[in-house]
């Protein structure tokens, strides 16, 4: 075993254990929290779980017609004011 | 006559070299996976083009003033810059390529100071900077898109499935051995004498495993600069592959059964929860790991602006105008690596090939450590969500999905996955900070 | 083992000091001030977040090279710095926290260049700055994030309430006293041996009493940069306080009859008296006070951009994505002034405690000339207005607008109260002029 | 008195007098400008004096309902536009 | 009574020369002819305005912090900048105006290290560097304003009428004669004796009749920075004046009979020619002219990201707040260089003279042009459309269909104007790229 | 002639020389594309050639009463979230 892989051994057992560590922490930490938060505070509207909203591909319904007729009205508008 | 000639020699037709053709078309493929195939393109378009724009002979837009000056080779400009960088070339002599290449490896390896002083030099001589060098140095080489980048994903990204069910953070954590085996295989390769790699460059190169384009950028912009645009390209190539590359792994390490696992419904999550979760990540970083704070602080950042409800136009821009800006600038630079002296090397191809082990390691230790968490508890995890654990957001969680549906039309995973999903950026900036720690 | 023991050795919880511990929770304050109490939360939501990352042990976020250089304290690394800071240190030396404090003063008291030669030897050591040292160097060091935001600040400002009773354009006066007075106060504590100040900081404390963010931080940037992290959170958090602040005082010095006066209706202004008043002022600025051209100059820019209304993709954007984008970065730079060696100094609490008295006094001044106007006009001012003449747009108008429907219910101060309100932002930075030009 | 409270005093003496010569100067040109304007240029439609328009809260009415469809049409335009 | 007295001999009033006071007008008149007449109010609005700010009297907003050592001219400071600037002055020496004229003088002709050098040294004296002089650096200098701009007109540019009628582009190299023939009648002016030009200046004004505003700018601040700011306004105020310039030479150089000439109706084009056309354009550039590189190619890469339709968040981003973002920066920065000391010189007149010449000599090649392809050709083109060929994008292009619309109702030329205004970009940018490559 | 003049020809014989080669050569390399694209690709729907987009002063028709409303909505949408 030459000097990169006990160098490389070496990085694996530290970085993994320490990933592990750290998010085990970040576990138990989120645990706490949340029952911390829901015991401490007012019962509060909750918001279903969605995804990444950058991403999302499934925004609120609207009528496709009016959907596209403001689609349009805000192009228009764009074009209007970018010159 | 005079000057036809000077715009004739000076033309690309007249020096383009064979690197400088080969990495045109790999510039214009990387255009042509992004805008017919769908390839991650708000990157690689840039980075494409970038690219194509460091490869244009004589014009030199990826390289410094310094640079620039070496390459017209001037004998007098030789001769004054021969005595900063220490090689030994007096005003007289001829200018072979043996010499250009003694100033070439002296600039490369020169300190701080020297690459400083030699380029004002340069520029007092009248050479100046390339256009994509002066982008790289703004926004690559001082840190700063990455991190800018990292704080818009963090306004963008929604930890509420996370939050509901901590567990799968694990998940996240256990598809970074993807990045550490991939260090053992660019050790194994160097042992074998394959090719050669110093212990920082295969750190940089494991970090492809994250499959997570800005933090790949970040580390080996500190870690092995050099290497910045092979694995770039690699990282976000693997990235837009991930829907071939995963689901033969997480099929043939699973079971029909295992896939088929119906998991509860995610609990709803309150908007005090998600505030406090970023400050909570941030405070395991103050204590735990400060290499870190950088990476996850922008991102916890983000994340806070998104989510405390008082800032919404500075979130809203942090994911829009800001984002897109730097983005582009981004793009163009990590392109400006792709100069064809620095990527026609026998390393981008064990990066290739390495990366795409990263990968695989990633997707399988995911899965497998849901495997090994279903063996602990009662509640059973579906398997395939531990293969969203590489990061990848939000390809590898739609692709947890898909498998899933195809095991079992009524799973839908798509929730479930973005937990580890999420997860996995944060392990892998963790994974980064430790490799900035020891090595950086 | 080795490697984890350095982990453990570089880690927040081992190095964590007293005074971090304290600034962090400070940061975690100001954020919970933000969110849950709405105190202007687009700068102290970033100014809270930076102040944190500031404070996070080992991670040097908030230094330069040369400081990480001096904390990290390798012998050889101080012996090669020793020579340019002029520090006596040799090589073989032990490194005690006296001689580390001789290095960082040397370092705080170094001039232009030696600072820049002492960072250029870091950095060739291999040390590199900080993130948000970069940010502040950038954004506020330079002086141009102040004036951006004042640029986009002048394009969101209206000035037609102003233009239809100019008049109160001198409330905006009287209400400097804050600042003014509050120098007076800084040399009381100073002459009573209570804390030490200079002119330049006792000045740059003062403008607290401006009201307005970006002045403030400007000015402090150029006459007292190491308080500026106090500076702004005083400012700032004093402008969410006005509500509380303001009523008593309006209360104690007007009686019943006077709040309850009624103004007449604001005449109606013209679009070409719009166009020409950012440029009467730019003139008054050129002919009187070039020293407040940079802030006055930005002002009156947006404010043309706003009123010509050819260039509305201008003004939308120096509204919107500039300012934003602007905001995030300041907020952070803003932050990075927080670390405890700087900010927990008996000079914060000084800072804390004149700025509350120059928001008290600049109140004060301003109803008490609008009472002085009345002396002498037949056309009577609610004096309720003159308090709004200490900026802290919009918040003092709305304030003068409450407390005047308090006295009449059907007295609606809101529209008059905007004329000092605008005003105030001009005397503040008519104030910033002269004390930069005698100062600094 | 000590040194820094004359400087302070001097600082305040100049500085409270160089505003208020400043924004009277203002005052007056301000009236002149308006004056000139409304003289040399013809009539024309004046817009009432508005409240800063970056913070007011009392935008033009629209149909709450149209308003809230058109909010999801944003929205909805917004993600499938920002990816 | 001191301080009082210093605010006094430090105001605008007390200092105001009569250059600035007519700078301070030239740059209302701007505001003027864009605010009121609508030329070009984008940048003549930023341009005029940071003209006044820029001769502010002794605010020195526009000048360097050894510029602005140099103004404030104590004995002891003169002294320490003299060593570098290698000007006889001792420390006793009364500082006369000729002395003054010796510094400015020698720092104007510095190299690129000197002035580093003695910046670095008048900044540890304690001056900084104006405002506009900061944005001038950042954007400007440094070339990244003008490329990103072009990147954004990339962006907005649709090259659908080109691309149905590729002939066009012939109409756009011809219009060029307007520059070169510029830098014939500057070495005319030359020859007489009338003004002294070097061939960089008079290359740097030929440019004008490119009539593309960030040509015009890269190019003059590569060749000649400081005719920068006459250039500037010359190319925006003449491209305003394109609708009273062209109609009057198109129409003495055409019959009636050409001008009423019906062109076909335009081809259709498909997506994938405008996606691959910019990658043609750009390959083109690699093969023979690099020296185009950094405009082309930036223009090239926004054209795509407008076309790929894979990146369109990338590209509404460079059409909006990118765009606007650099234009305000840009503009003040131009504006910078109107500075009375700079901009009153018998050469802006020189510059204004010949900048109206090189518009109207591009007109006329630009028709003569269309004249001698219909001689060749059977398909005839309306000689009108040639003069679009000047670019001054879309304006050139609406004259032509104007004039053609005044010799036949039914003769609508705008589509066919459009393929030669963006190839006369193409075209000013090439020639842009030869005279760098020839004097640069 | 002197030296500046006999630069400037110089300068303008290589400069016109260049343009027109290098256009002349785009000429023919757009056609050849063209004619490569449309040959060797599957027929398309075509987009007909339109101004430039930033500056075109006519946008798909929407109907004006709904146009001006939405315009109002967008007004307030943006107030309300510019803050
Ligand atoms: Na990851
Ligand atoms: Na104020
Ligand atoms: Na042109």
């Amino acid at each position: 075993m030459n000097e990169l892989m006990s160098q490389a051994v070496d990085l694996m057992i530290a970085g993994m254990g320490f990933v592990f560590s750290f998010l085990i922490i970040l576990v138990f930490a989120t645990l706490i929290m949340s029952k911390l938060i829901s015991r401490y505070s007012s019962p509060e509207p909750v918001i279903p779980a969605r995804t990444t909203r950058a991403r999302s591909s499934a925004p609120t319904p609207v009528d496709p017609g009016t959907a596209e007729a403001i689609k349009k009205a805000i192009a228009q508008y764009r074009s209007r004011h970018k010159k | 006559m005079d000057k036809l000639l000077t715009l004739w020699t000076g033309s690309g037709l007249f020096n383009l070299s064979g690197g400088q053709f080969f990495m045109i078309c790999v510039g214009l493929l990387l255009l042509f996976l992004a805008i017919r195939k769908g390839f991650e393109p708000l990157l690689l378009v840039p980075i494409g083009f970038g690219g194509i724009l460091a490869n244009i002979p004589e014009a030199g837009l990826a390289l410094s003033a310094a640079e620039n000056a070496i390459h017209f080779a001037k004998p007098e400009v030789l001769a004054a810059l021969a005595g900063i960088l220490d090689v030994s070339y007096q005003a007289g002599q001829s200018v072979t390529p043996e010499v250009l290449d003694a100033f070439k490896h002296a600039y490369k390896l020169g300190s701080y100071d020297v690459v400083q002083q030699v380029n004002v030099l340069a520029q007092t001589l009248g050479y100046t900077n390339g256009m994509l060098y002066n982008f790289y140095s703004v926004s690559i080489a001082s840190g700063v898109a990455p991190l800018v980048i990292f704080m818009g994903v963090g306004a963008m990204t929604d930890f509420g499935p996370l939050l509901s069910n901590p567990k799968t953070l694990l998940l996240g954590a256990a598809a970074q051995f993807g990045i550490f085996g991939t260090v053992i295989g660019a050790a194994l390769l160097d042992m074998t004498g394959v090719m050669d790699f110093t212990i920082m460059e295969a750190a940089a190169i494991g970090i492809i495993g994250g499959a997570d384009g800005p933090t790949s950028i970040y580390v080996s912009s500190i870690l092995a600069p050099h290497l910045l645009g092979a694995i770039a390209v690699a990282a976000y190539s693997y990235m837009a592959l991930v829907p071939m590359i995963q689901p033969p792994i997480m099929k043939a390490l699973t079971s029909q059964k295992e896939r088929a696992i119906k998991m509860s419904q995610l609990r709803a999550v309150s908007k005090k929860e998600k505030i406090v979760f970023p400050l909570v990540v941030l405070m395991a970083v103050v204590l735990f790991l400060p290499d870190a704070a950088p990476l996850l602080g922008m991102f916890c950042f983000g994340n806070l602006m998104r989510e405390c409800g008082v800032v919404e136009r500075l979130s809203d821009t942090s994911q829009n105008a800001l984002i897109n800006i730097v983005t582009i600038f981004l793009g163009l630079s990590v392109g400006s690596k792709l100069g064809a002296d620095k990527f026609l090397d026998l390393q981008t191809l064990g990066i290739l090939l390495l990366g795409m082990a990263a990968f695989c390691v990633g997707t399988a230790c995911g899965v497998l450590m849901a495997k090994l968490l279903n063996v602990f508890s009662k509640e059973q995890i579906n398997p395939l969500i531990g293969s969203a654990g590489v990061s990848a957001v939000p390809m590898a969680a739609r692709v947890s999905n898909k498998v899933g549906l195809d095991a079992n039309p009524q799973n839908f995973l798509l929730m479930h996955a973005m937990g580890p999903n999420v997860a996995g950026v944060i392990g892998s900036a963790v994974a980064a900070g430790v490799m900035i720690k020891l090595l950086g």
